[in-house]
């Protein structure tokens, strides 16, 4: 084993070393791949004993996910012909169907208080950063540490308090309430982000921009601003990715009005027992986006987990 | 690079408010920008908080609200503190968060080490790993449960493809033994990216010359790697351990989704068994006096993260 | 050594963040350890003085 | 700025939305339930109160695993998420006690609806609160008790039937006794059939809610465990942890042991379904509901497979009841229009359509009716399994009373901690802090 080289590493190490992380990458992948592929097998090909690796693709587990089915009579179902492709995957199955799922409004929910709390805390986040940035503000050491110190929390002993302020303020299962809660969660992360963003920009833009008659806050808003929009741009796809994913507060605060995505997830159970293609249909929806932002975030990705303190 | 929306957002700024603004002092927008962060963070963070600290010496009860509350003093922080089956669920923490420190430190170390040689490809293989940990650990703990399953999943069929044993023989979930690794492993494909990542940050923080400069002292490759690579890339571990280390301390929707603290407690996190004492058997109070023992611990903790990220930062 | 006392005695902040982290670790390695009952009943009080004593002496000079 | 206009148009929608629901005349109702194949035979059975009434109805089901955590979470917090809501019968202790549900017997009375129309199980099971007095809190809606499925086809099979005669010595046949069924199980274990290994039993073993729990009790009632002394029921000592009641306890453990199929750690209802449906096991205990189901499943259904109520032990003959009553929230903006849907409910043709779609009712005229037993296959054990049944606390501690329990039973059975006696003892001590704290004891 040849350690670090001043000048390229060897070949050879380059190819053991390329192999080892291709391999790696590989069997990390298996799992991913699996619940992407178990979406699109039949509900008795996904409890296939033992698994199947080769299956004929069907729809059945969407067609689940976004239906509720009920088990049908023999008489039932030759009185209720299908009439549309879905329909007849229900119906091969011995079921008709009876409504649409949860399924959809859940997911439109993430997508509510996911946007609604990152366009928020970026708002907030943004201003408190640049002041921050620019400003000689008493105790700043010690308001940045509280502001990180929120994210540090732990979810569930945050929740006993949020609870009971929010059942007092009605705001159970609402989406306001929630909004209000990721956004808070969020501004930590946003305000570090932010002013490390912010910190980048040269002062002397501003100054210039003072000196032609800009007002201070004429200068943050043309002149600062469209040079941290990148960095915002990425702090509202880590902030979004957060308040997707949350799952204890949405687990614990909301239940039909307002909740979200993944604590719904697991338990969407089919007609008997669990249905496997539905779960990993929806869990495919879910997160198929995060992976897409991931890979468009790849650049920012270090400085998002280290709260800005790393940057490549 | 046209900023015409910011032109239309100053534009769109009523004249009395833009004439308002204009008339601040720097020292007044300053506390406008940061006012609404602080006064959100104060009554969604601290007010509860203080809150929680009073119900911690009650015995409040938030699914009785016809019982009469009770000042109880410590009574809640003695009862937990002398509790031994708390302090197991401390030690199943303790065991997760060692091995999974561990793992990760040790996977994700030698993966960044690996990518560090610049092989052809290397930035795509490196996001291709970093996807697990962006994804939502409860959404693929719950996936996870079904890959571990004896008859069904494939982790059994990938352990009895290796190993040659009967893939119905154990089961990762349901046995006592088992179990704890089970979470371990997870947590491990998730988070060895992170770990991996941060390391990789700072290996490349190492500038060329120190090696070049040790090249000439003739010192070997190998005193090279533990005199010069190691040390350099100690705080940005550092931080990763501190940060997976607060995380994992809090850890609580991965683990219940994949084992829901079962078999009998053995994969019980102190998470999720606050959880249980808070909103399954509905005892607030002292819930509350267990929040406030955890608050605590979660906090000295990130106060020594925030100097590591600090020194991290002036490198 | 001698540095490390002087500095302690002379209120700066390096050696008290220090002794106030190892406080913390102390306290939390009380709180998850398998061995003794009493060092977890005591760990708290350990790692809450560790905590405020951080956020008093981060405010000392360098 | 902008932001503040957001939100202020957010609360205005949200307060909207509110008005125009109470402001209605024909209500939109919230029926809250677990999401299990009587729910969707419910959604059947509410599409005629819709069109009598011109009430429009909604549904949340949740899945058993998560049903008590969601819904006691929706109460606590006083969510106007359910204006109907069927309950486990458990909760209603804590529901009358904390004011989540109206009481209901000035409504009964004005409507002329009769609790002595109803199974007396059902009626003390899932509406009285306290136990033994005329205050109801619900309607009997769905009735339950935890049963056993078996497969008939391999019970007939002539050579299973000759090696269980060489094996045990007798025929093989629907067991009389828990001994018997743990003989069953065992014989089936790990056997060959059909070019496939099968496993026994498929028993409830699951810990987050209340899985194991409900199925522990089925041997633990019939090997001589009780709740309290008959004077005292809140006197555990000796009672819970009578030797009887540890005997029932290593019982269940040794069925886990020997007979269960490997993983099946944490299974509850629908993975027990699971496991017999895919054809691996030969006896599945489940509760009453999944009859209809196996009944009309193409694989295990039909004539391949077998009912039969809980077998008597050696001291005491007993089957967990499950079920539910409906209750309307107190929280609820459209109490009227949901006390309407109880009373529609209430009617006997009704019940008798509920029981046709998959619905256990648990009303008289339903289930008494000349040709019951002989409507459906698994009637006959539905009624034999009603006459045994015995409950789960249900005191406003239930769920302390539950945890401890699953915890403490979980520990032994699976996880294999300690022994039985140190089980049930450890059970009688959280118990007994549990009433103290309470203030019963």
């Amino acid at each position: 084993m040849s350690s670090y080289s001043i000048t390229e590493p060897s070949m050879r190490l380059k190819w053991i070393a390329g192999v080892l992380v291709v391999l790696y990458a590989l069997i990390t992948l298996v799992p991913l791949l699996w619940i992407i592929a178990t979406g699109f097998k039949s509900s008795s090909d996904a409890i296939a004993y033992p698994p199947k690796v080769v299956f004929e693709p069907t729809l059945e587990g969407y067609v689940n996910l976004f239906t509720r089915q009920t088990r049908a009579s023999a008489e039932q179902l030759s009185e209720n012909p299908p009439t549309t492709w879905y329909e007849q995957i229900v119906h091969d199955n011995g079921m008709v169907i009876s409504g649409p799922s949860r399924f959809g409004e859940r997911f439109m929910n993430s997508v509510i208080i996911g946007f609604g709390s990152t366009f928020l805390s970026v708002f907030l986040g943004t201003l408190a950063a640049y002041a921050f940035s620019r400003y000689r503000i008493p105790l700043k050491d010690d308001l940045m540490f509280f502001i990180l110190s929120t994210r540090m929390m732990p979810p569930i002993a945050v929740a006993i308090p949020i609870f009971l302020m929010f059942r007092a303020a009605g705001l159970s299962d609402t989406h306001a309430g929630m909004i209000l809660l990721y956004t808070a969660v969020n501004l930590s992360l946003a305000v570090w982000l932010l002013k490390g963003f912010i910190d980048e920009i040269p002062r002397e833009y501003e100054e210039a921009a003072l000196i032609d008659g800009y007002t201070r806050f004429q200068a943050f808003v043309k002149v600062v601003l469209p040079q941290a929009a990148t960095g915002i741009a990425s702090t509202a796809i880590f902030c979004l990715i957060f308040a997707w994913n949350e799952y204890a507060f949405a687990v614990l605060l909301t239940s039909g009005t307002a909740q979200t995505a993944p604590p719904f997830i697991p338990t969407i159970i089919g007609v008997g027992g669990r249905d496997w293609p539905a779960v990993a249909a929806g869990a495919t929806l879910f997160l198929v986006p995060v992976m897409v932002f991931t890979i468009l975030l790849r650049k920012h990705l270090l400085r998002g987990i280290t709260f800005g303190a790393v940057r490549k | 690079m046209s900023d015409t929306a910011l032109d239309r957002v100053a534009r769109a700024t009523p004249p009395r408010v833009a004439r308002r603004i204009r008339g601040f002092s720097d020292r007044a927008i300053a506390w406008i920008f940061v006012a609404p962060t602080i006064v959100l963070l104060l009554a969604i963070n601290i007010f509860p908080l203080i809150w929680t600290i009073y119900l911690s010496f009650t015995n409040y009860r938030a699914n009785r609200p016809n019982a009469v509350v009770e000042w109880v003093g410590f009574r809640n922080y003695q009862r937990i503190l002398g509790d031994p089956e708390i302090w197991q669920t401390m030690q199943a923490t303790a065991h997760f968060l060692f091995w999974t420190l561990f793992f990760q430190v040790l996977f994700g170390f030698a993966l960044a080490w690996l990518i560090n040689a610049k092989f052809r490809g290397s930035n795509l293989w490196t996001t291709i790993i970093v996807l697990p940990m962006m994804l939502s650990p409860a959404v693929v703990g719950n996936f996870w449960t079904f890959l571990y399953q004896p008859q069904i999943g494939i982790f059994n069929y990938a352990v009895a493809f290796v190993t040659g044993a009967d893939p119905s023989s154990f089961s990762m979930i349901g046995d006592v033994r088992l179990a704890p690794w089970s979470i371990v492993i997870v947590d491990t494909w998730m988070w060895t990216p992170f770990v991996m990542l941060i390391c990789l940050a700072g290996l490349r923080s190492i500038p060329e010359s120190i090696y070049e400069a040790a090249e000439c002292d003739r010192a070997s490759k190998w005193r090279q790697f533990w005199t010069i690579t190691v040390p350099m890339v100690l705080p940005f571990l550092m931080l990763a351990v501190l940060f997976r280390g607060i995380e994992n301390f809090k850890m609580f929707d991965l683990v219940v989704q994949l084992t829901g603290g079962g078999p009998g407690s053995t994969t019980e996190l102190t998470s999720i068994n606050l959880k249980r004492e808070a909103f399954e058997k509905w005892r607030t109070g002292y819930a509350s006096a267990y929040a406030v023992i955890l608050f605590v611990t979660v906090f000295g903790l990130a106060s020594i993260y925030v100097k590591a990220l600090n020194t991290v930062k002036n490198r | 050594m001698s540095g490390f006392l002087n500095g302690l005695l002379r209120l700066r902040r390096g050696p008290w963040e220090m002794l106030a982290s190892i406080l913390i670790g102390l306290g939390i390695f009380m709180l998850m350890q398998p061995f003794f009952l009493w060092a977890f009943t005591w760990s708290f009080i350990v790692t809450l003085t560790g905590t405020v004593m951080f956020l008093i002496v981060s405010h000392f000079p360098e | 700025m902008k932001t503040n206009a957001r939100l202020l148009a957010a609360t205005a929608l949200v307060g909207l939305s509110t008005l125009a629901t109470t402001g209605a005349n024909a209500a939109n109702l919230t029926l809250c339930w677990a999401a299990w194949d009587p729910a969707n035979a419910l959604i059947e059975l509410s599409r005629d109160f819709e069109a009598q009434s011109g009430h429009s109805m909604s549904f949340e089901f949740v899945p058993w695993p998560n049903f008590a955590d969601r819904m006691l979470n929706e109460l606590n917090s006083r969510g106007q998420l359910c204006d109907l809501m069927i309950g486990d019968s458990q909760w209603i202790g804590l529901a009358a006690e904390s004011g989540h549900y109206i009481q209901l017997n000035d409504f009964f009375d004005a409507e002329g609806i009769s609790m002595d129309a109803f199974i007396p199980a059902t009626v003390e099971g899932y509406s009285e609160w306290p136990k033994g007095t005329p205050n109801y809190w619900a309607l009997p809606a769905f009735a339950d008790v935890v049963g056993w499925t078996y497969r008939r086809d391999w019970f007939e099979n002539p050579e299973i039937q000759a090696a269980f005669r060489e094996a045990y010595g007798r025929d093989l046949d629907v067991p009389a006794t828990q001994a018997e069924l743990k003989d069953i199980a065992e014989f089936f274990q790990g056997r060959e059939i059909d070019g496939r290994t099968v496993y026994g039993a498929a028993i409830y073993t699951e810990r987050g809610s209340e899985g194991i729990t409900m199925g522990v009790t089925n041997a633990l009632y019939n090997f001589g465990f009780r709740y309290g002394s008959p004077d005292n029921p809140y006197d555990l000592e000796g009672y819970v942890n009578s030797p009887g009641a540890v005997e029932g306890l290593e019982f269940y453990k040794a069925l886990y042991d020997c007979c269960t199929p490997p993983g099946s750690s944490d299974w509850y209802m629908s993975e027990t379904i699971d496991a017999f449906r895919s054809g691996q096991v030969a006896l599945q205990m489940n509760f009453a509901f999944i009859w209809p189901g196996v009944d009309q499943d193409p694989n295990v259904g039909g004539d391949r497979s077998g009912y039969f109520a809980n077998p008597p032990g050696p001291d005491g003959h007993f089957a967990q009841l499950g079920g539910q009553g409906i209750s309307v929230v107190s929280y609820s903006q459209n109490q009227d229009a949901a006390l309407e849907y109880i009373k529609w409910f209430a009617q006997s043709e009704v019940q008798q359509r509920w029981w046709e779609l998959g619905g256990f009712s648990a009303m008289n005229d339903v289930v008494l009716a000349p040709g019951f037993a002989d409507s459906q296959p698994y009637a006959q054990t539905f009624l034999d399994s009603m006459e045994i049944v015995l409950d789960f606390w249900a005191e406003p501690t239930y769920a302390e009373l539950l945890l401890a329990m699953q915890n403490r039973i979980h520990r032994y059975v699976v996880a294999g901690e300690g022994t039985a006696q140190e089980a049930l003892d450890a059970l009688v001590r959280d118990w007994t802090e549990i009433f103290e704290d309470d203030g019963k004891l």
